[in-house]
């Protein structure tokens, strides 16, 4: 990468970034307006018992800051979101930023470990594929990928727990970082991390969509040219071949596994922001849902920011536009 | 005296390049100038050819004159109605009578339609008629590009390419066209489909007196079915005038040279005469920005050969058609 | 070793086989089977409507607790509360069969609508649509899920509305790439040339001949994914409560008796959902592959 | 006494598989070409006439269906001498029915094995190749210069970095592009069609071929590049002297260009000889198929009379159902009543009837 790429790369990082946050500008009200629309008010949950009174309930509701007209409350729920004030949880009473960090920082291990393990998973059959073409073991290889993609996740994480606390005795009944001071405390971590990397859904559709773009670029005319020249054919297929396809779908790809985070962290209730997120849904504790959702929403343009930084970075002619 | 069945006059064509998501905020639209005021006239029953190397534009003109793009300034009058920015419903109407055959040789026949489809579809597309009168339309039309019947039943690309071209054709004169813009209607075809397809349009226009724009950057076809030929530089048309004319005695340094750079006109001792003329920064040809005044200065021999005269390089004096007489008009300080 | 054989006498000039001699053996499995699966469920979801059931799905039989299969004529056996397992199991289709389409349904209409404004009319919508699906994309789809539960605690069919929306971006995006292809091939420079009017341009060219089969496609995809939605949430226990049965929230309840070495309560629903997803994936694959994939003269 | 010819090709058949009609697709049916050391062969003719195959199947570029399945490619330079299609008979076993191959057994990858070991040391090295659309064989995310590079690292003496540079820079040179030490670190996307063509020339000359292959180097050019690269093509020729095998629809280049000249049709080779012989005007001993697509190019009196030119009826044989007699009776105007069920029934072979100009029509034959 020569010094003179680095000023387009520059260039397109800051339209991608200025995207980024019209786009998280746009999740916040989206967030926003689902929760000002819901019928209920949301501090009823909470209040029916204890606060009897109709003072006391407009009290708190004047602390919450909700009688104004509604784009007020917006701009002060925004303005408080970036000095860092989500907002305190009505169910636990601390304040949600720091708990939703914390709590996201594990969602985020478990994100990224199984997006590795399903790519593990497809890089291989499809590059197998791609040269190989159909011939006998490629069959048995797309139907089983075809029946992990089918499988529902909450099962297989049950399947799973079964098989390593009974047969191997590896793990105590219950779970939880509760237990700690046990012996295969990291084999622990690993567990749901392969549930969700193998049981995300999504691993039939990635195979078939490397095994397209490595086709693609098989036929294209600049491989045969390389292959005329007696250049090795990955050398130069491997940026359009298999780079580009990759990254593309760790962008598309991350909602999905998100969304599969939340049920993994249930079957294994894993302290992460999926299983924080069940609770608040639970309680409808909204300060608490609301970060998490703009959470969630940061970890996917991530994704796509990242993509699109590699984008730019390997083909020259996305920097000159 | 024939009648003049279209007549452009100044016709400008700007298309502004939009910077991504934040065009429209900061105005920073970059316009490049694809067409910039072409002004020349056709009569019916007649053919003028527009040539030019890629990228000067002459698509653009066949498209804008049909508003399948949207002219930027300039008159076109078709049939002695001025269509430039007649709504959309009104130019329907008129559409039956000006039509278009595409470069590309499937561009106007739908892969999911058989043959017959395509050709009932664009018969009854105007005006209602009865399922007896479409088939016999349809096997006159079979007859005038000689098609045959079996091929009705088939799918485009089950075609051959002379087969698709005749189809397109076809489908153009269902509708009743007098008027036919062919974009590069023979360079995606063989030299002996070519030739063919070439007879075909040259036989149509004598049975049922069509008019041409017949655009291409195959000069000896162009030469053979035009009786107009007009040449065209970066935007701009730089000479008009009788085909035999314009091949033989080209009065725009462009324009000879284009011409003497057909192949075989050149067998291998009359080489190095041409060489002369073609002397100057020739060798590279790259779309600088079009500097002021006449836009082929910088690869000019001429204006290389006359010691660079300012006269073609200030934007006052930007040469434009003038008539040499013989209905020839050149646009340059120093015609040949 | 590949085997090349030509048929011998005249080689006919169409070329237009039906589409399945065309197609590979592989694809026809695939829709078959996806084929089958789709019956099966529509079958089940008329049974269990008009309640032709063979055993009342609710009434608890408590010395029969988790029969296994075929025991005192319960086909599939029965659960830890001694229901019969089958009814249950049809049962469980009416969670997710009418839901699935309202999603189906707003996805295609909603999907198609955005791709033809974006792709046809080009340039004046197409930053307002990008943004729009770029918005709705940034959600993880139980995310947002979760937080329109935490607002409104809908009932299932705002939930599935929900679903409809969010796959509204896929839907949009392969219709506008559709149709610029077909600009790109100026298909439709030609029929406005020849004077057709929008609406058969866009209906008739556009949507009937080119987007039909992308249609399908996303519509048997869009299914699963309402089916996957449906089962997690009544998994996490905000769909459909117990005793109505669903498949998702049979497996949470079978779940629990693992420890006894009791798997089939859990393993049934868990299997139904694993067939009728995979036969709509392969259906999917199936008819993308003979209808829109690999084009071979 | 003729050189030991550089190349030479027997009866080479590449067949590809039409799923949808069940039948072969005979691109090439049966090519037999000889070529000389310095010579330059230009290969004529339409589109499915199998030209572009035979280059692709020279030099083991085919990939999709039973591709090459029988023939002998002789091929022979001063450093190396090997059959190109070595032991192709152990991969694929052929059933012919009347004379017509109806089914082949191929064994793809144990073919693509034995292919890749024959052709590594000659691929680039020995025989070089340019394609049609200069643009897209570029690869479009490395810059044309490092490209150049590594054909000259692959294949010639030079292993350095620096020094590939300086010979790949001096080739931009050769090639007449302007600034070479700019266009070095373009991408091809930044380059006109052109000078993409030119670079593409250079890389394959940069690799001191012994046998270049130019498939259409001209088509998709305008008419001004097209003379400037036919010049360029001319001034290497007669400097370097390297044996060309030229490819294209476009006769008045190939006129231009060629000593010898093949007329291909339907996967054969309807004519070949002395190039000068045969377009000349004036020789009458020309394949009827020749001399029409010679007079289907508008000539200088075509064009004064503007007459109707002589346009050959009929498309382009499909090379899927193939007639049996000659391929081209359908379209011929000069089949006698002599000749008539011989030309319909029984397909001519390639005869020669003058010294170095061979023939396939029953016209000319006793």
């Amino acid at each position: 990468m020569k010094l003179s790429a680095i000023r387009p790369i520059a260039l397109v990082l800051s339209r991608e970034l200025m995207i980024t946050v019209l786009l998280l500008l746009g999740v916040s009200f989206v967030v926003f307006i689902i929760l000002f629309a819901s019928p209920g008010d949301p501090f009823s949950v909470l209040l029916e018992g204890q606060l009897s009174t109709a003072e006391a309930k407009t009290g708190v509701r004047e602390a919450m800051g909700v009688p104004r007209s509604w784009y007020i409350q917006y701009l002060t729920w925004l303005a408080g979101m970036l000095s860092g004030n989500f907002g305190t949880s009505i169910r636990m009473g601390l304040p949600v930023l720091p708990e939703v960090l914390r709590v996201g920082f594990s969602t985020l291990i478990l994100t990224i470990g199984s997006l590795m393990i399903t790519l593990l998973i497809a890089v291989p059959i499809a590059l197998y594929s791609a040269v190989r073409g159909t011939n006998k073991l490629s069959w048995p290889l797309t139907m089983s990928s075809y029946v992990i993609s089918a499988l529902p996740v909450f099962w297989f994480g049950y399947i799973v727990i079964y098989f390593f606390t009974h047969e191997l005795g590896l793990f105590p009944i219950a779970f939880g970082f509760s237990t700690a001071g046990q012996k295969y405390r990291w084999l622990y971590q690993l567990l749901p991390i392969f549930v969700l990397g193998v049981g995300n859904g999504t691993i039939s559709e990635v195979i078939r969509f490397l095994r397209q773009e490595m086709g693609r670029v098989m036929a294209e005319d600049y491989i045969r040219s390389a292959r005329a020249k007696g250049a090795s054919i990955w050398k130069h297929a491997f940026k359009e071949g298999l780079l580009i396809p990759v990254t593309e779908i760790i962008a598309s790809k991350i909602p999905f596994i998100l969304g599969g985070a939340v049920i993994v962290e249930q079957v294994f209730n894993w302290p992460g922001m999926g299983r924080m997120a069940w609770q608040a849904a639970q309680d409808r504790d909204y300060p608490v849902i609301m970060g998490i959702a703009i959470l969630a929403a940061v970890f996917v343009r991530l994704g796509s920011l990242f993509q699109s930084v590699v984008y730019v970075a390997v083909n020259p002619r996305a920097s000159k536009e | 005296m024939t009648k003049t069945i279209l007549e452009v006059i100044d016709l400008k064509k700007h298309f502004t390049h939009r910077k991504g998501l934040f065009s429209f905020f900061k105005e920073q639209q970059q316009s490049i100038p694809a067409v910039d005021g072409a002004s020349f006239y056709l009569k019916e029953n007649e053919t003028l050819g527009l040539v030019g190397e890629s990228g000067c534009g002459k698509t653009t003109i066949g498209r804008t004159i049909l508003r399948l793009e949207k002219p930027t300034s300039g008159k076109i009058i078709f049939d002695g109605k001025d269509i430039t920015s007649i709504p959309t419903d009104q130019l329907r109407q008129l559409r039956s009578q000006m039509q278009m055959i595409f470069q590309d040789l499937d561009a106007a026949l739908n892969p999911k339609m058989h043959v017959r489809d395509i050709l009932s579809e664009a018969i009854t597309v105007h005006h209602r008629i009865s399922d007896a009168e479409v088939d016999k339309r349809i096997s006159d039309l079979l007859e005038q590009v000689k098609l045959k019947k079996s091929k009705l039943s088939s799918f485009p690309h089950e075609l051959s390419g002379g087969e698709k071209r005749r189809v397109s054709v076809a489908r153009v004169l269902s509708v009743g066209a007098k008027f036919i813009v062919a974009d590069e209607p023979t360079s995606a075809l063989d030299v002996s489909i070519q030739a063919q397809v070439v007879n075909l349009l040259r036989q149509l226009q004598n049975q049922i007196g069509l008019s041409y724009l017949f655009i291409s950057h195959d000069l000896r076809v162009v030469e053979l079915i035009s009786h107009k030929v007009a040449v065209m530089y970066l935007g701009k048309i730089v000479e008009i005038g009788l085909s035999d004319r314009i091949a033989s005695k080209a009065r725009h340094p462009y324009t000879h040279i284009l011409w003497s750079s057909l192949l075989e006109k050149q067998s291998k001792e009359t080489e190095q005469k041409a060489k002369s003329v073609r002397a100057g920064r020739w060798g590279v040809f790259d779309f600088e920005r079009p500097t002021a005044g006449c836009r082929f200065a910088p690869r000019c021999p001429v204006y290389e050969s006359r010691g660079k005269p300012t006269i073609c390089t200030d934007a006052a004096s930007e040469p434009r058609l003038k008539d040499l007489g013989g209905a020839h008009q050149v646009a340059c300080h120093f015609p040949l | 070793m590949k085997k090349y054989s030509q048929i011998s006498g005249e080689i006919s000039e169409f070329s237009d086989l039906p589409f399945w001699k065309k197609a590979d053996v592989v694809d026809l499995v695939y829709v078959g089977y996806g084929l089958l699966i789709v019956a099966l469920v529509v079958v089940s979801y008329i049974l269990g409507s008009f309640n032709l059931l063979p055993r009342d799905p609710q009434d608890i039989d408590l010395h029969l607790m988790m029969a296994p299969p075929g025991t005192a004529g319960r086909l599939l056996g029965t659960d830890f509360m001694g229901r019969d397992m089958l009814s249950r199991l049809i049962v469980g289709i009416q969670a997710y069969f009418l839901p699935g389409l309202l999603a189906i349904l707003i996805a295609l209409c909603f999907g198609t609508g955005l791709g033809v404004l974006a792709g046809y009319r080009g340039e004046k919508f197409d930053t307002g649509i990008t943004y729009f699906t770029n918005l709705v994309d940034s959600f993880p789809r139980l995310v947002l899920i979760l937080l329109v539960i935490a607002a409104f605690k809908p009932n299932i069919y705002y939930i599935m509305l929900v679903v409809g929306l969010t796959n509204v971006p896929v839907i949009s995006s392969l219709v506008k790439g559709k149709i610029q292809f077909l600009k790109q091939k100026n298909f439709i420079e030609a029929d406005i040339a020849l004077g057709l009017p929008t609406r058969i341009i866009i209906f008739k060219h556009i949507l009937w001949h080119h987007c039909r089969s992308l249609l399908i496609i996303q519509a048997t995809l869009g299914m699963a994914e309402a089916i996957l939605m449906e089962t997690s949430l009544s998994y996490l226990g905000f769909g459909v409560q117990e005793p109505t049965p669903s498949w998702g929230n049979m497996v949470q309840s079978g779940a629990n008796y693992f420890m006894q070495g009791k798997f089939w309560p859990s393993t049934a629903p868990a299997l139904a959902i694993l067939f009728t997803i995979l036969g709509l994936h392969l259906l999917g694959d199936g008819l993308n592959n003979i209808l829109e994939g690999k084009r071979n003269t | 006494m003729r050189t030991p010819p550089i190349l030479k090709i027997e009866d080479l058949r590449t067949y590809f598989y039409s799923r949808s009609k069940q039948a072969f697709i005979r691109s090439v049916d049966g090519v037999s070409l000889e070529m000389a050391k310095g010579e330059t062969l230009g290969i004529v003719g339409e589109s499915g006439s199998g030209k572009s195959i035979t280059a692709l199947s020279i030099l083991g570029l085919i990939s999709a269906g039973p591709g090459v399945i029988s023939g002998k490619i002789g091929f022979q330079s001063d450093r190396i001498q090997k059959d190109l299609l070595q032991d192709l008979g152990d991969f694929v076993k052929l059933t012919t029915r009347d004379g017509k191959i109806m089914e082949v057994t191929k064994d793809v990858v144990g073919w693509e094995r034995n292919a890749e070991r024959t052709m590594s040391e000659v691929r680039g090295k020995e025989i070089a190749m340019t394609f049609q659309n200069p643009k897209s064989s570029f690869n479009p995310f490395t810059s044309v210069g490092k490209q150049i590079t590594e054909a000259i690292r692959l294949h010639t003496s030079i292993k350095t970095e620096q020094g590939a540079k300086e010979r790949a820079l001096a080739w931009l040179d050769r090639v007449k592009i302007d600034s070479p030490r700019l266009r070095f670190d373009n991408y091809p996307y930044g380059l006109s069609g052109g000078m993409c063509q030119r670079a593409m020339i250079a890389m394959a000359l940069a690799s001191e071929p012994s046998f270049l292959i130019a498939d259409e180097p001209t088509t998709g050019l305008d008419a001004t590049i097209q003379s400037k690269i036919v010049d360029l093509l001319v001034e290497l020729k007669s400097e370097l002297g390297i044996t060309t095998m030229l490819i294209s629809h476009d006769i008045s280049i190939i006129s231009r260009l060629s000593d010898s000249l093949a007329v291909m049709y339907g996967g054969t080779v309807f004519e070949c000889g002395p190039a000068k012989q045969i377009l000349s005007t004036g020789s009458e001993s020309k394949h009827p198929y020749t001399s029409a697509l010679l007079t289907s190019i508008p000539s200088a009196e075509n064009i004064k009379k503007k007459g109707y030119l002589q346009a050959i009826e009929g498309d382009v044989l499909d090379t899927i159902n193939i007639p049996e007699g000659c391929r081209f009776y359908s379209r011929c105007n000069r089949v006698t009543e002599k000749i008539r069920d011989k030309c319909a029934r029984q397909e001519p072979d390639l005869r020669e009837i003058e010294k170095g100009h061979k023939l396939r029509c029953w016209l000319y034959f006793d």
